[in-house]
């Protein structure tokens, strides 16, 4: 296997390497810049040389990852086989749980009302909670029409964990956006009659049949 | 209803074969919206270009057949029945132009659902499958993390370190407190002065005519004002110890007096 | 500077350098060999391939080192100045701090029984550490007393400070007042006698205070 060549790792390059590697936490190239006392213009210098090591890193068994603007080393996915914990294992999410969580990332941000719109059915209250609790969603406001919904988008810890440099590589984003199967659940859309019991306190009109007289 | 956490999740296990019994437990699915949804991938055709009819028709039948085994049926479940039936008989019977929306737009509305839904589903399953943090890939074990240590450097300017100075002197200073003498009608005056005019008066008299007039160095509004309380104090005095009759006819009318009658 | 060149990572490298970083503790290599599954003999191997990697990363600013037999990577040794690093912030002195400091500037030498004296109100002991730490104030003795307390002087960083050739130049009082840079006080709060800053080294004969015996 040939591989392009590493380049020789100069002071900035080593130093933001160490930076990284002894950091608890993914930092933003400014965060590093800031760090390494680089100044705020050091920015542009630490992203292009974190552009390098990236490409060092690409053939070995740890990766310098990028995770919405925050950078880490991890270890390479395919040896994922060598160093799962079993101990540690997730645990599984239940399948409610996962869907909810999928449309908060592809339709962020998005209420309650709008999750039970697109799954039909209510959504238990512990299920955004452990969502919440998991870090991977947050409460971001509230959406300005009546009733004042709480609205939920990701967090950065779920790029971190699903491996995301952003939103935009969330699997398939673009062809169902280009379908229109993200926009806005729009209530006009959504006709009578599919039956999904009515959340507590937010109001859409276009979830109920009961109380909605024709 | 589904828990949480539930290990024997798994997506793709939906559109396998299942024997019939448990088939029809409704309870397998979340609403209706996912029991269509599952009816819709067994026709194994594009939600795109699926059958609403042949939608509807599959799902007319699973809830008869569950309703002929007895099963308990959700509202909501039998409520989308209705729907759907109205649904067919909507798109089978000639055309009613005046119906908004048109029945292929509601069919047109129902399978957008289903491919929303379905779509979100497909994304989940892809999502729980990437290369996840902490299950196959790993941060670093032991980082030495990061320390910054904060180191103050003080700022205070001439005008703070002066007035500082001059406030912590004056506040130190002896304090000294001097009440001004202030001229008032003591009470005994204001008895002796009310009860010798009610000796005189023939009827009721208002409290406000006892006062001093305000020439003779009585023109001071404070001096009027002690004058007033006193004389009131003076009047009630005078009332307990039955020398005065007192009457007020109204919340803050006008307070008079007079002479018991003996 | 040349390198050697750095090896192609083939799959041992990458699992164990994977395995490595990923570790909470130092590894052997028989332990490494024993996790990849390279079995009883496997542990020259990895020997081996020890020895390549730590040549590989010797120029970066992370390193592959042995102690003891047990291996870890860490942050190359000229760099932990990195893992550590100062902040200076710019603060400003509180209300307490500045009484005290300016108490100290007018009455040189003195003792904190005396700065609480005049103050009449007790002073923390982290306040004169922040004007010990912002090197404005210093222990100049102690007064020879019952009880020998410590006393405390202004130095020339804070005459630097606040551009004052000497203590001279501090106005007193009256000149304060004139200058209108007093706070208004009700004339009949304050009695007769608001003089120059008293001088020198007597001993206020009004203490009250907690820890210097009197």
């Amino acid at each position: 296997m040939t591989t392009a060549q590493p380049h020789t790792p100069d002071d900035v390059s080593r130093a933001i390497e160490a930076t990284l590697f002894a950091s608890e936490q993914p930092l933003t190239a400014d965060q590093i810049a800031l760090h390494l006392g680089l100044g705020e213009s050091g920015g542009d210098g630490v992203r292009a040389t974190l552009a390098e090591l990236e490409r060092d890193y690409e053939p070995r068994g740890i990766r310098l990852v990028q995770r919405g603007g925050r950078w880490h080393f991890e270890t390479a996915p395919d040896l994922a086989h060598l160093l799962r914990r079993e101990k540690e294992e997730l645990r599984r999410l239940s399948r409610a749980a996962t869907e909810v969580l999928a449309i908060v990332a592809y339709h962020e941000p998005v209420s309650r009302a709008e999750i039970e719109a697109i799954r039909g059915v209510q959504t238990a209250k512990g299920t955004l909670d452990v969502l919440l609790e998991a870090g991977w969603v947050r409460v971001a406001g509230r959406r300005e029409v009546p009733g004042r919904p709480v609205i939920y988008a990701t967090t950065p810890a779920f790029l971190d964990h699903f491996g995301l440099a952003s939103r935009r590589e969330l699997p398939g984003i673009d062809e169902l956006r280009a379908a229109g199967l993200l926009d806005p659940v729009d209530e006009d859309m959504i006709g009578a009659g599919l039956g999904a019991p009515r959340s507590g306190n937010e109001k859409p009109g276009f979830l109920a049949i009961e109380d909605d007289p024709d | 209803m589904a828990t949480l956490f539930d290990d024997e999740w798994e997506v793709e296990d939906r559109t396998g074969a299942r024997d019939d019994k448990l088939y029809l437990e409704i309870e397998g699915w979340e609403g209706p919206l996912d029991l269509l949804l599952d009816l819709a991938r067994r026709q194994k055709v594009d939600l795109r270009v699926i059958s609403i009819l042949q939608l509807v028709d599959a799902y007319l039948t699973y809830i008869e057949e569950a309703e002929a085994l007895r099963l308990e049926l959700a509202a909501d479940y039998l409520v989308m029945a209705a729907w759907l039936a109205y649904l067919k008989s909507a798109l089978l019977l000639p055309r009613d132009e005046a119906e908004d929306p048109s029945p292929e737009e509601m069919a047109l509305r129902l399978q957008l659902r289903l491919q929303r839904l379905g779509a979100m589903r497909e994304a989940a399953a892809r999502l729980m499958a990437r290369d996840r943090l902490g299950r196959d890939v790993f941060l670093r074990g032991a980082p030495e993390g990061l320390r910054i240590e904060r180191k103050s450097s003080w700022r205070c300017e001439w005008l703070d370190l002066v007035r500082a100075y001059g406030d912590v002197r004056m506040r130190s200073e002896p304090v000294v407190h001097m009440v001004r003498e202030r001229m008032v009608m003591t009470l005994d005056s204001a008895i002796s002065r009310v009860s010798s005019m009610l000796g005189v008066a023939i009827d009721w008299m208002d409290l406000r005519d006892f006062l001093p007039p305000a020439h003779d160095g009585w023109a001071d509004p404070r001096l009027r004002r002690s004058a007033l309380a006193s004389s009131f104090v003076a009047a009630l005095e005078l009332a307990r110890t039955g020398r005065a009759e007192i009457v007020q006819e109204e919340t803050f009318g006008p307070v008079r007096l007079r002479a018991p009658k003996p």
